[in-house]
């Protein structure tokens, strides 16, 4: 198990899903959602193969941070990026992840996003796969479950908070332009983080 | 001379923005970060980046943005430079045309920093009635 | 639905926000006045008139544009083109980028012109900081 | 003595002035009055070389409107353009023109002027030579002066008017921009405006 492998896994679960995400994105913003982050891995993959072997999982997530901040061009690159830069600084000479780690690095992730894009829960954007799927970890926490238990409860309650999303009003980024009618749809940056956290967790379980 | 940077999620756009405030005062600083690096649409923070260390002439620089992920872009831009040349770098809460002709005019006048992001947020009032 | 014009002194800027308004949503009627009838800075009423023409679809045109001497070239086109038609064309109080961008996706939400226009003016107030 | 003779001596001086108001226009404006008004004559000469010979003044006039307003680009186009327009409409069917003939299209041409800038006297644009030329003029007729004479002053007034813009601050059109820093340089417009007028002059003198 190395973070490398985690990343790739993570990064291909997005190409596979760029024409769905992109679909998404048309309903309720500017139709580049999937193509954005595909690029972005794409990029991200080029730099991260020309890592060392022994780069320790802080490295690694830093290189995705700017690996997507150069290349994914749309508001989720400085989102995604600042996300990864956060989770690398908060796990910075670990080289294991337990369940209280994990979260603290989601959590600097999520407070990441927030400093960059001043949402909070609830806004339909990423941050309501995320702030949930945080949320189940420290449940999973409190009741004595392992980081892969956690993960699974956190990948449910993302997948949850996507469905939460189309019955709420956009009030960030670009599908805010549509207010109520953006209500229906799922977020598409939503959608782009629970596919994230569910790779990883195929890729642990 | 205070710096202006044009930041737009189209090269189209920030291209004609400078063209038009150039009009009004030739030889100014005026950088723009358009679009994509692949030249598609949207913005990249390390073309912004670049732009701002060009406009700076040690007045500081003021920054014009589109969008919202366009400020985001900015803001990280701004984290990623130089900490003594972040601390004379702004964005302008104006519009991204009507403020950047404003600011570049001001600042070509010679005005501080503080006077080119007033004048440059001034230009949201324009009647256009 | 309500047409959306956008009047610029640069054809550059006038396309670019067209490019960035269609991507939120395709195959609105948006058309474009920039620059001069020879490719230089400036406006021609001639050509905004026949935009609006173009963007007119029975709902009325909702016409965006930079700086004051464009508000001067869109009054008269108003008064050049059929007065049946001229009555149901406002230039929005908005700045043409970010009010472009509002107006054309309330637009092709299917909203009344008054509607397309008040969000083309509130862009005014979007907030970059 | 023909309306087109007048107007292409208008349009002759303002092309030998090109440069000279494209440089007033460079200090507190964009740098293309000169240019935008010699396009605009050149293109207006075209289209007074293709009316019949038997033109009356209203449609030559008509013709230098529309000439201007689809060719210049520039503030000026529209408000020039306005200006003739309504000289135009304000000489139908004369086939000569009186000092109250003169006043009464001078008149008509500022209002267009004031219709479309919304301008008053005192904002350091060609309202500041054209409103005291129409004054002058006004007093001339009082004063029982023939056409010719009444020009001349309005000429003398309108220079005057182009020194008073020297004075007093922008606070419409581009150099609005300058503010105070517009104290100084004379209106390009105002000086494009005392060229025609004077040249209207030199023809009918
Ligand atoms: N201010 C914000 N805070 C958090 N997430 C945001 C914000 N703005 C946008 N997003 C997320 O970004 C996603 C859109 O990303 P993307 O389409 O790549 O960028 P863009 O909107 O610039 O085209 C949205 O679905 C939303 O989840
Ligand atoms: N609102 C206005 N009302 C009256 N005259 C104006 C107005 N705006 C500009 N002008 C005149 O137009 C002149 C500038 O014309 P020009 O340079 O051809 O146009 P632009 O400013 O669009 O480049 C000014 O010198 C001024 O006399
Ligand atoms: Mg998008
Ligand atoms: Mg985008
Ligand atoms: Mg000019
Ligand atoms: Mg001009």
């Amino acid at each position: 198990m190395t973070a490398i492998e985690a990343i790739k896994l993570a990064g291909q679960a997005i190409i596979e899903e760029k024409d769905f995400l992109t679909d998404l994105d048309q309903a309720i913003g500017d139709g580049d959602h999937g193509i954005n982050m595909a690029r972005g891995f794409s990029s991200v993959f080029t730099k991260i193969d020309a890592l060392k072997d022994d780069a320790d999982i802080s490295m690694v997530l830093k290189t995705v941070g700017m690996g997507l901040i150069s290349s994914v061009g749309g508001a989720s690159g400085p989102l995604y990026g600042t996300a990864f830069l956060r989770a690398s600084a908060a796990c910075k000479d670990k080289n294991a992840i337990d369940a209280v780690t994990a979260k603290e690095m989601l959590d600097a992730a999520i407070k990441g996003i927030q400093d960059r894009g001043k949402a909070v829960k609830g806004e339909k954007t990423m941050l309501d796969a995320l702030i949930p799927a945080s949320e189940a970890i420290g449940t999973g926490i409190d009741a004595g479950k392992n980081v892969v238990e956690c993960l699974k409860d956190a990948v449910e309650a993302a997948q949850t908070g996507v469905e939460y999303t189309k019955t709420i009003i956009a009030t960030k980024g670009r599908a805010s332009y549509l207010a109520e009618r953006s209500i229906g749809h799922q977020d598409p940056g939503a959608t782009s983080s629970t596919t994230m956290l569910k790779a990883l967790y195929e890729y642990v379980k | 001379m205070v710096g202006v940077v044009i930041v737009s999620h189209s090269a189209k756009i920030a291209e004609g923005i400078k063209e038009l405030a150039l009009q009004m005062a030739k030889d100014h600083p005026v950088f723009t970060a358009g679009g994509t690096q692949d030249g598609g649409i949207g913005t990249d923070p390390m073309r912004i980046q670049e732009a701002i260390e060009n406009a700076d002439q040690g007045d500081g620089v003021a920054v014009l943005a589109d969008l919202g992920s366009a400020v985001m872009s900015v803001d990280l831009a701004k984290e990623m430079i130089e900490p003594e040349l972040s601390a004379r770098v702004f964005l302008a809460n104006a519009p991204i045309v009507e403020g950047s002709i404003a600011a570049v005019v001001e600042a070509s006048l010679g005005s501080s920093l503080d006077k080119v992001l007033q004048t440059a947020a001034d230009a949201k009032n324009m009647n256009k009635e």
